[in-house]
């Protein structure tokens, strides 16, 4: 054994060590931004050592397609603004899949080839143009080998379409759900023919046109599959399509016999299952009422009278109130990322701080589209993340605090999600903002949020709305507040 | 080729040891962790180029190329997405990030 | 034997399992834990079995021999103290557990 | 590949499988004890499939060590008394780690006659005794091997020596610590000395005798490492050998081929570990101060000086003021271990408790002689887990508590380690009870704990000392208390 693959097989291990210490990292706040620092070290040792494998050919367009590939990446990530980073994500977990399809693509091809060489008389049905020059020297799939290279391919061709679908939802390019009758029918008879055509290559039958076909089923399954899920419930897909390339990875891992793609697969593979379901509890639903539930159809049904009306406020008197107030917190949602308001809010917080008001923020773990979204929000706007407060912290401290500022938020502030049994959010926790002193409300005008429901908390005796953009809502507070002290 | 019960025993711990890493995460870092994550798959860009290396037929280069151009832009997008929002996690006296 | 590198990749993966698997553990839990463990790495008592069953020379039988009885008193008493300690854990309404 | 082999590998992977699976569970007590049965199945399972190895030989030899290994582990960990616990710990493990050595051992003596086959005539030194009548079947370790055959079994003797002696120093036999000017250099060396002969065994120089030097010292250091530590600080120790004989095992794993073993050793090895890490802090000592340490021989420095007198009260009033308070909290320490008080104190609490007081038992995670102690101690009394309280969660309640009942604790409701920066336990958190409304402590007079201070604690103004043992003080509280209903 030369020193060279030891070398190569040693910067692999350390990949592998370098992933799941960067993982483990990235799983707590405070060691977080060195996590993907040390992820990335090991990714760079991992390239750069495969780079010198021995039996390597065509480097030169290996090492073109890896420029390109970064170069595009990089430049897109950088400049994609913060609100869109969950479709990002969703394409560059597609780019992901397609990469591990791509993988089990060419290894089933290339064992088509070593077969016909192995029993030259006995595969007729060959079409002629897969030439064969030059075979590899590397000797058959073993049938597991092969077993797993199928399933990566699947799962991984899955994931490569399903997140396309993703990414074209959220960025807006495919608007409308699309349903059709008996929907769940046609995708599981899919999903069926796409497997058989997985055995069919298992199990003898491996040839050219069988593996075209089972990857045209597996990319049309992932189509199928993802059309009819809402845009809101994306990030959940997404993080299991995330799940789905990590194993996809690991399977293909195993086919080219290298431990670093394994494990960094199998670890995100089970991490992000995990994941998944986390955030399909946080958002108090089951995996699978997202993957096949119909939520926003049911919403709308028979929903509880709600007796008051709706009192406004201007903005020059919400400013008084808070400037005079001893606690303040601040609940943003879904509305204050469309507004794009967090900078101002942060800048009208700050001036509450400089008056001797103690500001909080009190963050819904489901606020927003995506979970942690107002805390990606805020931390961009720079808020310090210990003026930041999770639910359960919080609530106990909302009958001590005079004004609560709601901005952007309905149903995670809507207290009929403790009360009214049919509606649709019943029995998600909420942030308990009718207890404070006084409520006041930061939205356009009646629209509702994401569960389409009416809000309770908007005709309470202790509830002004303050009606207005977002950003345009917060810049007049910020005004007010500085005209007080001019 | 790894042999087959080895391969099992990898497979395991790495579902394990991925499993306890996230058991406990906090709400506020699952989009980033996503992210992070996805940037750890992108390891297939060491297995695309094992493929490109090894190609020898047309057919088999272009589809190498192919892998290697997405295994690329899954590491190096995963990479600065993931990097950009844990950028903006940072206790007090920070400074405002980078406009949206 | 299992090749180098495998064989490092299990240890390593083995041993973040079995550090994460802790890392969170309540201090109640502490002293059953530590016999718990006690129990677990009585799979030694699998080599003792194995040395034993390969051992040719009178000495190498004494030897296994005494390490199989080892090996057994680690598993066997591991499981008892762990199992006396652990089933004094219960919820509200147990009764009495035995006499010390 | 036959499947006999193949049904033992599975059995070996399961048996991995449901050790981790049950060391999961066996962290979180809601599932702990089901974790002992998981692991215990594992066991069983990997046990049987031993058996069934094919080319095993000695298999009568094999049952019978097996019998009475077990029986006689079983026998004496069924009837010893709880408080005698953490030396069984140690005396199991000690076997663990004898036999992680033996194993080493035999593979090094193997090792000695397959290469006194290979090379007959270039080992002049090797003692005629070694027959070489039936020579191993299986190829020379690699050097790999070799040296971790080597390193497990250095570890593994060390942790059979210095468990035994744990054991001893827990169970009585040797009361006093054993200490001499220059003991440090001396252990240092007798390492070196072990480590240098592991050295020459992996470098060619593999004979009997060396073999045999490098056992004696390794054992020896195990010993010398052991003696000077005092007997309250053995948990920690114990949990050091545990980690200890898990690397071993893995070690030895490694030289056999079984990835069981690898594993199983290697999960134990980190979380043994990490374990003694954390029993090391939860006393708040570092792990060097307790292996190199001299805690009880420091103490006793220049003490603060502590004004006014112990307050006695009588069981009579004791029970009166307990039985007419709204909230009372129960502290347990080691006092209570040693007069096996838990008993009636849980008695006396159920009667408490029918009278429509709150009673909360608060927990110091030190209280006692190791870990959990006192957990234990009230698991066993029958005492159910909700009313049990940790530190951290209970320190904020005692200014609304109106009496705290101490009994046989000290040093960790000592308020010096606040105040006192010269005591040895400056910088232990302890519990508060100081805060509460009245205190009463039971104890024998005015023993000291064991960090050997005074605790001044027992001269405040609020506190009244119930002189006694604490069986007998807990047994006078009950029969004054019924005698108040009577
Ligand atoms: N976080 C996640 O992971 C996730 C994922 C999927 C779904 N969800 C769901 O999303 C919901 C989140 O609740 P939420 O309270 O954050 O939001 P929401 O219930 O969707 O409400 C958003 C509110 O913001 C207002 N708004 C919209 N644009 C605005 C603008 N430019 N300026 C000011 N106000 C604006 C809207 O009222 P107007 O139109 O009157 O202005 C609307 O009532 C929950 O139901 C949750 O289950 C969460
Ligand atoms: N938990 C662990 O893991 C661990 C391990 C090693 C060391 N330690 C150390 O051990 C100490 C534990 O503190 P602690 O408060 O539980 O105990 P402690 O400080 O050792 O005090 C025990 C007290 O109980 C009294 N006592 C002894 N026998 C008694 C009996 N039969 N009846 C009634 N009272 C009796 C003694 O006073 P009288 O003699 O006057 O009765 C003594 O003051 C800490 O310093 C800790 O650091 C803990």
């Amino acid at each position: 054994m030369s020193w060279l693959p030891t070398l190569v097989q040693a910067c692999y291990f350390l990949a592998a060590l370098l992933f799941i210490l960067g993982l483990k990292r990235m799983s707590s706040p405070r060691t977080a931004r060195g996590g993907i620092v040390w992820a990335g070290v090991g990714m760079l040792v991992a390239v750069l050592a495969t780079f010198a494998l021995p039996d390597m050919h065509n480097r030169g367009l290996i090492l073109a397609a890896v420029l390109v590939g970064v170069a595009a990446a990089w430049w897109s990530g950088r400049r994609v603004a913060m609100t869109a980073m969950p479709q990002m994500v969703a394409l560059y977990n597609g780019m992901g899949g397609g990469a591990a399809a791509g993988i089990g693509a060419a290894e089933l091809v290339a064992q088509v080839q070593r077969t016909a060489v192995a029993v030259p008389d006995t595969s007729p049905l060959r079409p002629e143009s897969w030439a064969l020059d030059a075979v590899h020297q590397v000797a058959q799939l073993t049938p597991v080998a092969l077993g797993l290279g199928v399933l990566g391919a699947l799962i991984g061709a899955v994931s490569f379409s399903g997140s396309l679908v993703a990414f074209a939802k959220l960025q807006g390019w495919m608007d409308r759900r699309f349903v059709f009758p008996g929907q769940r029918v046609v995708n599981l008879l899919v999903l069926l023919l796409a497997v058989l055509h997985g055995v069919m290559l298992v199990t003898g039958h491996l040839t050219v046109p069988v593996i075209a076909a089972f990857f045209v089923l597996s990319l049309l399954f992932g189509l199928l599959m993802t059309l009819p899920i809402g845009g809101a419930d994306m990030p959940v897909v997404i993080s299991l399509y995330n799940a789905f390339t990590g194993l996809a990875v690991a399977f293909e891992g195993y086919v080219l016999g290298n431990e670093a793609m394994i494990i960094a697969g199998m670890v995100v593979g089970a991490a992000g299952t995990l994941l998944t379901q986390l955030m399909a509890k946080a958002m108090n639903r089951s995996l699978g009422n997202v993957l096949f539930g119909s939520f926003g159809a049911a919403a709308g049904g028979a929903a509880q009278e709600i007796a008051g009306a709706q009192k406004p406020i201007d903005a020059a008197d919400a400013a008084v109130m808070m400037a005079y107030a001893e606690r303040v917190a601040i609940v943003p949602g879904y509305g204050m990322a469309v507004a794009q308001a967090q900078h101002k809010v942060w800048e009208f917080a700050k001036l509450l701080i400089e008056r001797g008001v103690k500001v909080k923020f009190a963050i819904h773990p489901v606020a927003g589209r995506m979970p942690g979204h107002m805390n990606v929000l805020l931390a961009e706007a720079g808020v310090p993340y210990d003026l930041i407060e999770d639910m359960d912290d919080i609530n106990p401290e909302f009958p001590n605090t005079d004004v609560v500022l709601v901005i952007g938020a309905n149903d995670v502030v809507n207290p009929m999600a403790k009360t009214d049994p049919t509606s649709p959010i019943y029995g998600m926790p909420i942030l308990d903002v009718a207890a404070a002193k006084h409520v006041i409300v930061v939205k356009r005008g009646k629209g509702t949020g994401f569960a389409g429901i009416e809000n309770a908390l908007f005709y309470a005796d202790n509830t002004r709305m303050l009606y207005g953009d977002g950003q345009a809502a917060a810049g007049q507070l910020v005004s007010e507040l500085k005209a007080l002290d001019a | 080729m790894i042999d087959g019960f080895v391969a099992l025993y990898i497979f395991m711990l790495a579902a394990f040891t991925g499993h306890e890493i996230i058991a406990r995460v906090p709400v506020i870092l699952h989009t980033p962790l996503m992210s992070g994550s996805n940037f750890v798959h992108g390891i297939v860009l060491v297995g695309a180029m094992i493929a490109l290396g090894h190609a020898t037929t047309p057919f088999g280069i272009g589809l190498g190329f192919v892998a290697v151009l997405l295994g690329a832009g899954n590491a190096a997008g995963g990479y600065v997405v993931t990097e950009r929002m844990l950028e903006m996690f940072k206790p007090s006296g920070g400074k405002p990030g980078d406009k949206a």
